[in-house]
């Protein structure tokens, strides 16, 4: 088993290797200029009012709160559906609690509005 | 096998892999792109460089080469250069687990992980990362608007797609990617869980951010999203990890509904080509006809119908499979 | 071959770190981090044990399991607590966060 | 130096040095996107410590949606406005003192004690016995977690939201 995440991280180390290469390529050849207009920030041609680092609607942060929940909820259910097949009817039941409990949530945030976009 | 062995040969593997997808995903997929919405639109698209036009991309990734590299005076820099990274190489770690074909030596896959499955999810959503900082390091209104956008969607997709996955796994009874094709010996799952086969497409649409998800770079309102400040190569390897992910995931819904590299007569690497390339003719036709969604239809199509759709499914084939079975 | 202390000075030092943050950080956010940081921490140790002290069972992996879980559901409502205390405060600095009431 | 080894100093050294990041950063941003070097690291020890399905959540939770999660946050109320402001409180040298305390206290503790060596072997497929414990002796933990879950998402719901 170590051995496939030795091949993992392989492929982790070279491939990152291989996407830095264009870039070494381009750092060595491109043209490089120093009309201080190139380096402004892009907005449509104009000169940019003020910072792009400013806040930003809260509808974003409740969409990624349910994600989180979400997200958890799923890795419980990766060894669950590996060994359920064997476990027979219990195994079944045991899914069907933990997904009502977890659609209660789900019909709560719809409910509450969270998953609205106003 | 002595080590240095392995090593050459996870080397090997790696550069046939990453070089595989950048010329026939990358090259080629931008050039099918440019044609089939020729085609569609009655154009005649790509015709003069080489035949047909088939170098098309090759001159212009030339191009990209000699242009200049830019980063925005108020951009940051460390965070505006390491995205440019982290998103296609997040998209290759993808192909670890994705088998190819099989020879007489056994499936043709990078390594068979224990977890693929899994895996292919984790790296999916190492993505996400990528994009906010592109998108927050090029201090630009457009570029973080449209990261953000970006992160929200597929964060929503997230969901169903693993949620599909995981039916996948109860009927396999298994993660890696190998057992659940030998697993579709006698019955494609597309056969069995068209639903999820759906669920996962449409998914799969809106993780690549692509029309008529595709919100996050709507040129018409964000200039090119999350990319708008990179030039030249860096704009090319952006687009190296968006094709690099369509084709990963073709690639996955080929393995996982539709039998993967099985078939009759024809090798089995051919069976898999054919099968990918007709899924990734369905995206690119999907992109050509719909038009776009709205931020608020998106989203609310994720949690109000996909999630609850895929929930409901993954109920009723558990029941089939673990309760029916017996 | 890393044994059980090799990786318990690890997550010792990984745990210092996430302590220094959350005590000399001022952005509420910036503690979250240290917070997830020494959770990481945890999960080393209860990995190793599991591995080197109890191998013949799953519950120290079962106990990591726990603990992320309880890290994502931390930062969901820790976050969400930041989000609420700069709308009702307008700053996320624990140190300016004064009020009990508003 | 064996393999596993020279794997271990890696990805220790991967870790710390980007929770060091993490922690001195000035920049926000810089330190929530140094989080993720620190996760993988930690990734990488679960591997070599024979937990797969860790190793897999681990990135899925930790570097996928708790890193994204943060970031919203830094973007939802300061951004990279508040970069100039001051980081740190005044706390600094304590702070360091009690953390460096704290390493020496667990340091010491864990080289000085005589740890218990189990018998046996790992399962080789851990998340299919992960899976059998949820169906056998760990129940309640695959139950109690949806009703956790569940508290946690109503709460955060009613706290993130405008009051009306």
């Amino acid at each position: 088993m170590l051995l496939d995440w030795g091949y993992v991280a392989v492929f982790a180390i070279v491939g990152a290797g291989m996407v830095a290469l264009p870039l070494l390529i381009i750092w060595l050849i491109s043209p490089r200029s120093s009309y201080p207009q190139k380096f402004e920030t892009y907005e449509s041609g104009v000169p940019a009012i003020g910072q792009a680092w400013s806040q930003f609607n809260v509808r974003y942060y409740l969409f990624s709160l349910i994600f989180v929940v979400f997200d958890v909820e799923i890795i419980y259910l990766y060894p669950w559906a590996v060994a359920a097949r064997s476990q027979g009817a219990l195994a079944f039941y045991e899914l069907l609690v933990f997904l009502v409990i977890l659609t209660l949530g789900l019909v709560y945030a719809w409910r509450k509005g969270a998953l609205e976009w106003v | 096998m002595p080590w240095y062995l392995e090593l050459l040969r996870a080397v090997a593997g790696t550069i046939l892999i990453f070089s595989g997808v950048a010329v026939i995903a990358a090259m080629f997929g931008v050039l099918l792109e440019r044609k089939i919405s020729a085609w569609i639109q009655s154009r005649l698209g790509p015709k003069h460089v080489g035949p047909q036009g088939l170098l098309q991309t090759l001159a212009d990734t030339l191009k990209l080469l000699q242009k200049e590299n830019i980063v925005p005076r108020r951009a940051d820099p460390v965070i505006f250069a390491s995205a440019v990274i982290v998103v296609p190489l997040a998209a290759l770690l993808d192909y670890v687990v994705i088998p190819f074909g099989t020879t007489r030596a056994g499936p043709l896959i990078f390594r068979d992980l224990n977890i693929g499955v899994l895996y292919f999810a984790a790296t999916s959503a190492l993505v996400v990362v990528g994009i906010l900082m592109a998108g927050w390091g090029s201090n630009n209104k457009y570029a973080l608007l449209g990261g953000l956008r970006s992160a929200a969607q597929m964060v929503s997709y997230e969901i169903p797609m693993g949620l599909a996955l995981i039916t996948v796994a109860l009927l396999a009874g298994s993660l890696s990617t190998v057992t659940i094709v030998n697993a579709q010996a006698g019955l494609w799952n597309i056969v069995s869980q068209p639903v999820a086969f759906l669920i996962f497409l449409v998914a799969a649409t809106a993780e690549v951010n692509r029309t008529p998800f595709d919100l996050v770079e709507a040129e018409s309102e964000l200039v090119a999203g999350y990319f708008s400040e990179y030039t030249g190569m860096r704009f090319a390897l952006f687009q190296l990890g968006e094709y690099g992910e369509m084709f990963a995931m073709a690639a996955m819904a080929v393995t996982l509904f539709l039998g993967g590299w099985r078939g009759p007569i024809l090798p089995p690497v051919l069976w898999f080509v054919i099968k990918l390339y007709a899924l990734i003719f369905v995206f690119m036709w999907v992109r050509w006809t719909f038009p776009r969604f709205r931020i608020d239809q998106l989203l609310g199509f994720s949690w109000k119908v996909l999630i609850p759709v895929a929930l409901l499914n993954l109920v009723v084939t558990a029941f089939f499979v673990v309760v029916a079975h017996r | 071959m890393p044994t059980l202390t090799h990786y318990l000075v690890l997550s010792a030092l990984l745990f210092a770190l996430g302590l220094f943050a959350v005590v000399t950080r001022r952005n509420s956010v910036a503690i979250l981090m240290g917070i997830e940081l020494m959770l990481n921490a945890a999960n080393v140790n209860l990995a190793a044990f599991n591995r080197f002290a109890a191998p013949g069972e799953l519950q120290g992996q079962i106990f990591a399991l726990i603990v992320i879980t309880l890290a994502a559901c931390e930062a969901a409502v820790g976050l969400a607590l930041v989000l609420a205390a700069y709308r009702s405060l307008e700053t996320i600095y624990v140190d300016e966060i004064n009020v009990m009431k508003w | 130096m064996t393999g596993e080894a020279l794997a271990f100093y890696v990805l220790a050294a991967l870790t710390l040095a980007s929770g060091l990041v993490v922690v001195t950063s000035p920049n926000i941003v810089h330190s929530a996107v140094a989080l993720v070097p620190s996760f993988l690291g930690v990734t990488g020890l679960y591997v070599l410590l024979n937990a797969e399905f860790l190793a897999g959540i681990q990135i899925l939770i930790y570097a996928g949606a708790i890193t994204v999660l943060i970031l919203f946050v830094i973007m939802l109320t300061e951004g990279g406005t508040g970069m100039r402001a001051r980081q740190r409180n005044e706390q600094g040298p304590i702070g360091a003192a009690v953390a460096a305390a704290m390493a020496v206290l667990l340091i010491t503790v864990a080289t000085h004690t005589a740890w218990p060596r189990g018998a046996g072997t790992l399962p080789a497929y851990t998340t299919a016995a992960i899976g059998r414990s949820f169906l056998g002796a760990n129940i309640l933990v695959f139950e109690g977690t949806s009703i956790v879950l569940l508290v946690s998402l109503i709460g955060a719901i009613i706290i993130a939201r405008k009051e009306e």
